[in-house]
């Protein structure tokens, strides 16, 4: 083989393992090694490996459990993904997207027999927009997604 | 094509070593972060457990950072660059006995530093050394890679250094992360390093694999 | 609900500015280009 | 070239109507029923982002044109689509922060489409960085052509490794696996009209660009040659 036809071929062979080294990188799953937080149902299953630590947990605000204590900025409510639920508390000032039924993260330190104190609390919206119109549609449709964002 | 990789890479370290200029410099230099390391964090046994992963990659860095620095340094004092890439052999050869040299250099720093860290920071892992130097050199073998392509890139550049900071960074972020998560992942008991060591041999392959044709193309013809 | 008026006017600000600067930057440096072109090819 | 100088001023025109008629329609468009007034920063964030990414396909196709071809035309558009990536991702980056702030309650995280998106706007500066610091025009075409297709293979890198599959950012609504958009009603309309009209900016900043690139070399070809007349 000539020269130039031996340099094509390594170039192909090269393009080659490149293209297999990024494709297997998208089949190769990373789930639970890096997440930016995790689920309730996680959170309860590894109590040993992260308690004490600082933690990100996210989920959907059930319906019905947001307590606000009269006078002060003080709440509790429960966090679930659809399976487990998990109690918060927290007292600060919350982003505006916060209410019962919206997505929602909530970052603290994890200590298994005490409540969960977030420190801070982020609101995860879902990928819906609606006009006001159709909002009971919408809300309805925002919460699948917001459940679904967290498997 | 074998000899001539040997004979690049080889006159590299040993000139190198014969003026101690790089070498020395990259371990003062490493020492100096240890010490501000300790000086900000005053890390406890167990603190120094948990940053030591991130401390060593910063070390890997910072220190790579430098050697790259200097990767053609010799040629261009003496105006051999030129030179260099007009001689006969292949340009891949020539970027791969450039990587060696430096691979080699980086990797002496290394095993170097990571006993020093280990006794400066009261950290006992003594048994862990070869995982841990394991997966440096996993990652040391990537960053290296894109590293020389890109010291060639910057080799006749204005302001340099600064440049090859800016260019190396987002690059190798991913390879930085994954390596810090699988030494992490080495250390503890129930570690789960796989996912990470899968990662840094991906950006292993991709990049030894397109750094030799990236500098053809830098100075072909 | 609050209103949301000053962080979309903050945001549409943001995106004339850059986009339209980067317009005018570009429109006078090739103006003045082409100028200079046209002057030392017909002194 | 001659082409693009004949196509500058009424692409210019079309883009001009194009994002008055689109802005019109984004301000006349209903609310979010969750976001309320907020929604409207969508429609210049997201067209942004889509075209952060354009700009970059378009530098790494131009640079591998020009590795193989030697086509000067191929690294003028290189050279003009980098700076209009970047001004595109800094939008991205700036309307992202200002809409996170009241929405999710913080300006930024480190998560992975605001991480992926960060490194990219790096990725940009260093590549014009890295044109401008060389100064023979050769060396620097051939660099930075080199530098953006590195940088093209390193992004799915950084996209599925720094990134962690859950996310605070929501999945993309428009053009996302699921197929149809999760955008509904009258909202939509002003999204495809603005990232239409966003298609053209970005065509015509890239021809703008492009030949005030062309002129600038032009007249340093002119200084060289009247140079060497002189010696």
């Amino acid at each position: 083989m000539n020269k130039k036809g031996q340099k094509r071929l390594f170039l192909i062979l090269t393009v080659l393992v490149v293209g297999g080294a990024l494709i297997s990188l998208v089949f190769s799953s990373f789930t639970g090694a890096l997440v930016y937080f995790y689920t309730p149902t996680e959170i309860l299953q590894q109590t040993d490996s992260l308690s004490g630590k600082k933690v990100r947990i996210g989920g959907m605000v059930q319906e019905g459990t947001l307590v606000k204590e009269s006078g002060t900025l003080k709440i509790r409510f429960m966090v679930t993904d659809g399976e487990k639920l998990f109690p918060v508390q927290y007292d600060g000032m919350l982003p505006d997207l916060f209410r019962e039924g919206q997505g929602v993260i909530v970052e603290g330190t994890w200590q298994p027999d005490q409540d969960f104190i977030a420190s801070s609390i982020l609101a995860k919206h879902s990928e819906d927009y609606m006009p006001v119109e159709m909002s009971e549609e919408g809300i309805a449709k925002a919460k699948k997604s917001i459940l679904k964002s967290m498997q | 094509m074998l000899k001539a990789v040997y004979r690049i890479a080889w006159k590299d370290v040993v000139g190198d070593l014969r003026r101690r200029a790089t070498l020395s410099s990259m371990l003062f230099f490493s020492i100096a972060v240890l010490v501000v390391f300790q000086a900000a964090f005053e890390p406890d046994r167990q603190a120094a457990t948990k940053l030591l992963p991130g401390l060593l990659w910063a070390t890997v860095l910072f220190t790579s950072l430098m050697g790259l620095g200097r990767v053609f340094q010799a040629e261009e004092e003496n105006g051999a660059f030129e030179g260099l890439m007009l001689a006969s052999v292949p340009r891949g050869i020539i970027f791969l006995g450039k990587w060696l040299g430096n691979l080699l250099l980086t990797l002496l720093v290394q095993a170097m530093i990571l006993p020093l860290t280990l006794i400066l920071f009261n950290v006992d892992a003594w048994h862990l050394i070869p995982h841990i130097f394991g997966v440096l050199i996993l990652g040391i073998l990537g960053l290296t890679g894109l590293g020389v392509l890109l010291a060639a890139m910057t080799q006749a550049a204005r302001s340099r250094e600064t440049l090859l900071a800016l260019l190396l960074l987002p690059l190798v972020a991913p390879l930085l992360i994954a390596g810090v998560q699988a030494t992490a992942g080495v250390m503890v008991p129930d570690g789960q390093p796989g996912p990470w060591i899968r990662l840094l041999l991906i950006f292993d392959t991709v990049y030894l694999a397109l750094a030799p044709w990236g500098f053809g193309w830098l100075v072909e013809e | 609900m609050i209103d949301y008026t000053p962080f979309v006017v903050a945001v549409y600000g943001i995106t004339v500015v850059i986009y339209g600067l980067l317009t005018l930057k570009w429109q006078r440096s090739l103006k003045r280009a082409q100028q200079q072109l046209s002057e030392q090819e017909n002194p | 070239m001659n082409f693009l100088a004949r196509i500058q001023r009424p692409l210019g025109i079309i883009t001009l109507l194009a994002l008055g008629a689109s802005t019109w329609m984004v301000f006349n468009a209903p609310l979010d029923f969750q976001q309320g007034n907020s929604v409207r920063i969508l429609y210049a964030h997201v067209p942004s982002a889509k075209m952060a990414l354009f700009c970059y396909i378009l530098l790494t196709l131009s640079s591998i044109v020009y590795l193989w071809k030697k086509n000067e035309t191929a690294d003028i558009l290189a050279e003009a689509a980098a700076p209009v990536g970047a001004a595109f991702t800094a939008v991205t980056l700036a309307s992202g922060a200002i809409w996170g702030k009241p929405m999710w309650g913080t300006w930024w995280a480190w998560d992975a489409r605001l991480t992926s998106m960060l490194v990219l706007l790096i990725l940009y500066m260093g590549i014009m960085a890295l044109r401008n610091a060389l100064d023979e025009p050769l060396k620097a075409a051939r660099a930075t052509a080199v530098l953006a297709i590195i940088g093209a293979v390193d992004l799915p890198i950084i996209h599925y490794s720094v990134v962690w599959w859950r996310t605070l950012h929501q999945p993309a609504s428009f053009g996302g696996s699921s197929g149809n958009p999760s955008i509904t009603g009258d909202l939509l309309p002003p999204l495809l009209a603005m990232a239409i009209s966003f298609i053209l900016l970005g065509g015509y900043l890239v021809v703008l660009k492009a030949r005030e690139v062309e002129a600038h070399r032009q007249l340093e070809q002119l200084d060289v040659e009247r140079m060497e007349e002189d010696d």
